[in-house]
């Protein structure tokens, strides 16, 4: 059983991102394959290495990271969603005159492409939003 | 076919509208916000309960924990945890979102 | 890849510009048309909004895209359900919306309409028959 | 009393949750999203009808034209444009968003 | 500044947990509080879901702020009006909200409710009597 | 007549972000005084300079940093929102132990506390949200 997951929302402003962890998590334990996390809307946001969350609360984005190492994840995030609200790599953020970069480690920035892809090769497409 | 809701029927329409497009024999996940719409007595509980004649309704447990009303859910409403929503996604073809 | 063809249905249930899924949805359609697969979209709760006729955005600063549903013909994306009882809930009719056309390429390109209204009867069905099912 | 409301009433619960909650002779704005409720022959119409005999409904003429729907506003609700509304925030002393 | 004091309504409308707008509006009144203001918390909507008692959030890996509401009468915010028909609709009673309770200094420090059940004509007046609305 | 407006939500996912800069510039064509913007929740989100829209639409961001310049606006982004979100000015920055910075032009980082002294000191307070 192949999976693809998209993230329509950010860190913490919604529950999304949260569930969409659990339930990554849960797929991994069945030991069901992960095709590819795709980050889309607000869920580029979920991006960001500048997150700095309070001391007692859990971190969002260092937990996809060590997800993604651990089981070898795809962690693609929508250029064009990302360019709107300011998730860039190094190369984009050249690319568009910034002089600034803040994408995490264990994602990459790739195009709309990649989720029609996971829609076609997974056996499931699960979308968690708002 | 499983369709997944993530909103409280008190708040949205999402639920409602899920529930008018659901086919006979299909599964319902209630998790997030959307476990609002598993309180019994509640202003929505009758419309829920009068479709689980036809279709399954699942709660997601975590979520019903978290929000204080594990005491408070419709009979005949089956708790899942994330292994038991996984479980579902992996048992229905197709899942449906409404967000 | 290229010999799976799937059946794609976007369900569209939100309206444009009060939030940004309406537009990113359509960028998702127009991206998704290159991949030859079967494509299918349907408009049901406010939803319907997206496709209303006369939008001028030009007070609000923001791009009216739904100019981009007309073209969505030239990109093979042919069928659009659009939910009755969501129209008629919300005072509207078909002639309030958008008079959307596709060309068909073996009835001599004869122009035909893309949207089609359905009862939620068939919405069950189109969602049954649905391979990926994709809501915004 | 200025009301604001954001939110389609056929998606949301807060133009209702509002007007149940609006004192006679305060001012309800509609906006965004929210001037979908404005639509005259609409499920929701008569209710905001009922209501408007004890408050004022204005609706924002920029998200109405934005979404198609001018020539369909119901009678009596007053259209105002952004000056309008900044105008109805100076002369109510309170603004209530129903977010 | 410190001679002006405004009455400040905070009106909770939203479920906590599936989005933030409760926590982060409680971190604005638990700052608020040191302004020496007449802050005045109101529970309606999906909002009274907020003070429920028994919240686990282990679970979910989020934090459990519940609590919170707890320490609220050591911050001199002492009226959680709570609107009983958002109550009613969703199936709940006084009995399944959180005990919340402030101490009276000019009572000998008595133990006093801090929620009071407000129906919508006493919500009504609330808001026409506040000089700053803040709603989340 | 003196304004404090606050926004709760991020550029282009929700419209509050447009709707606060057209209600703001008619503020101030009137002649009124804007005391502050209040960007919280994930309105911080309208103060990343690394923001690239597409050609054809609004510069959310750009739009707030060159009305600010304008009318001297204080534009103030709630700093325990930012952090959860990963917004950051360059002291931010380097005392969270970060690598770069993304605040726009105009805006600057600070409590809560200039929410509510907003609120006492202003005549109006408006807010847009979701």
């Amino acid at each position: 059983m192949k999976y693809t997951i998209q993230i329509n929302e950010g860190p913490y402003t919604h529950q999304a991102s949260d569930s969409a962890y659990n339930f990554t998590k849960a797929v991994l334990e069945k030991g069901y394959e992960v095709f590819r996390v795709f980050f889309y809307h607000d869920g580029v946001n979920n991006a960001t290495r500048l997150t700095t969350p309070p001391q007692d609360d859990r971190n969002v984005v260092n937990r996809w990271s060590e997800l993604a190492a651990a089981h070898d994840l795809d962690l693609v995030v929508c250029v064009a969603a990302a360019q709107r609200r300011g998730i860039a790599d190094a190369e984009e953020s050249q690319r568009n005159g910034k002089d600034a970069d803040n994408l995490a480690p264990g994602f990459r920035i790739s195009g709309l492409g990649q989720l029609i892809e996971g829609g076609i090769i997974s056996d499931r497409l699960v979308v968690f939003g708002d | 076919m499983l369709h997944i809701v993530n909103k409280s029927p008190f708040d949205k329409n999402s639920l409602e509208s899920c529930l008018s497009c659901a086919s006979d024999g299909s599964a319902v996940l209630l998790y997030e916000d959307g476990v609002y719409g598993a309180i019994k007595g509640s202003t929505y509980a009758e419309k829920l309960q009068s479709a689980m004649s036809n279709i399954t309704v699942y709660a997601l447990e975590p979520d019903v924990k978290a929000r204080g009303i594990a005491d408070k859910v419709i009979d005949g409403i089956k708790l899942v945890d994330y292994t038991g929503f996984v479980e579902l996604t992996a048992d229905n073809e197709v899942v449906n979102s409404w967000l | 890849m290229s010999s799976v063809i799937k059946q794609f249905l976007y369900v569209n249930r939100k309206a444009p510009y009060g939030t940004v899924y309406a537009l990113e949805s359509l960028e998702v359609v127009l991206i998704g048309a290159a991949f030859e697969q079967d494509v299918r979209l349907m408009f049901m709760d406010d939803g319907v909004f997206q496709i209303t006729k006369g939008q001028e955005t030009t007070d609000i600063g923001m791009k009216n895209f739904s100019p981009t549903f007309g073209a969505l013909g030239d990109y093979d994306v042919k069928y659009m359900y659009v939910c009755k009882q969501s129209l008629e809930e919300r005072g509207l009719t078909v002639d309030d919306l958008m008079d959307l056309k596709w060309e068909d390429e073996d009835d001599d390109w004869a122009e035909k309409d893309s949207i089609i209204l359905v009862d939620r009867a068939e919405i069950k069905s189109l969602m049954t028959d649905a391979d990926v099912v994709l809501s915004f």
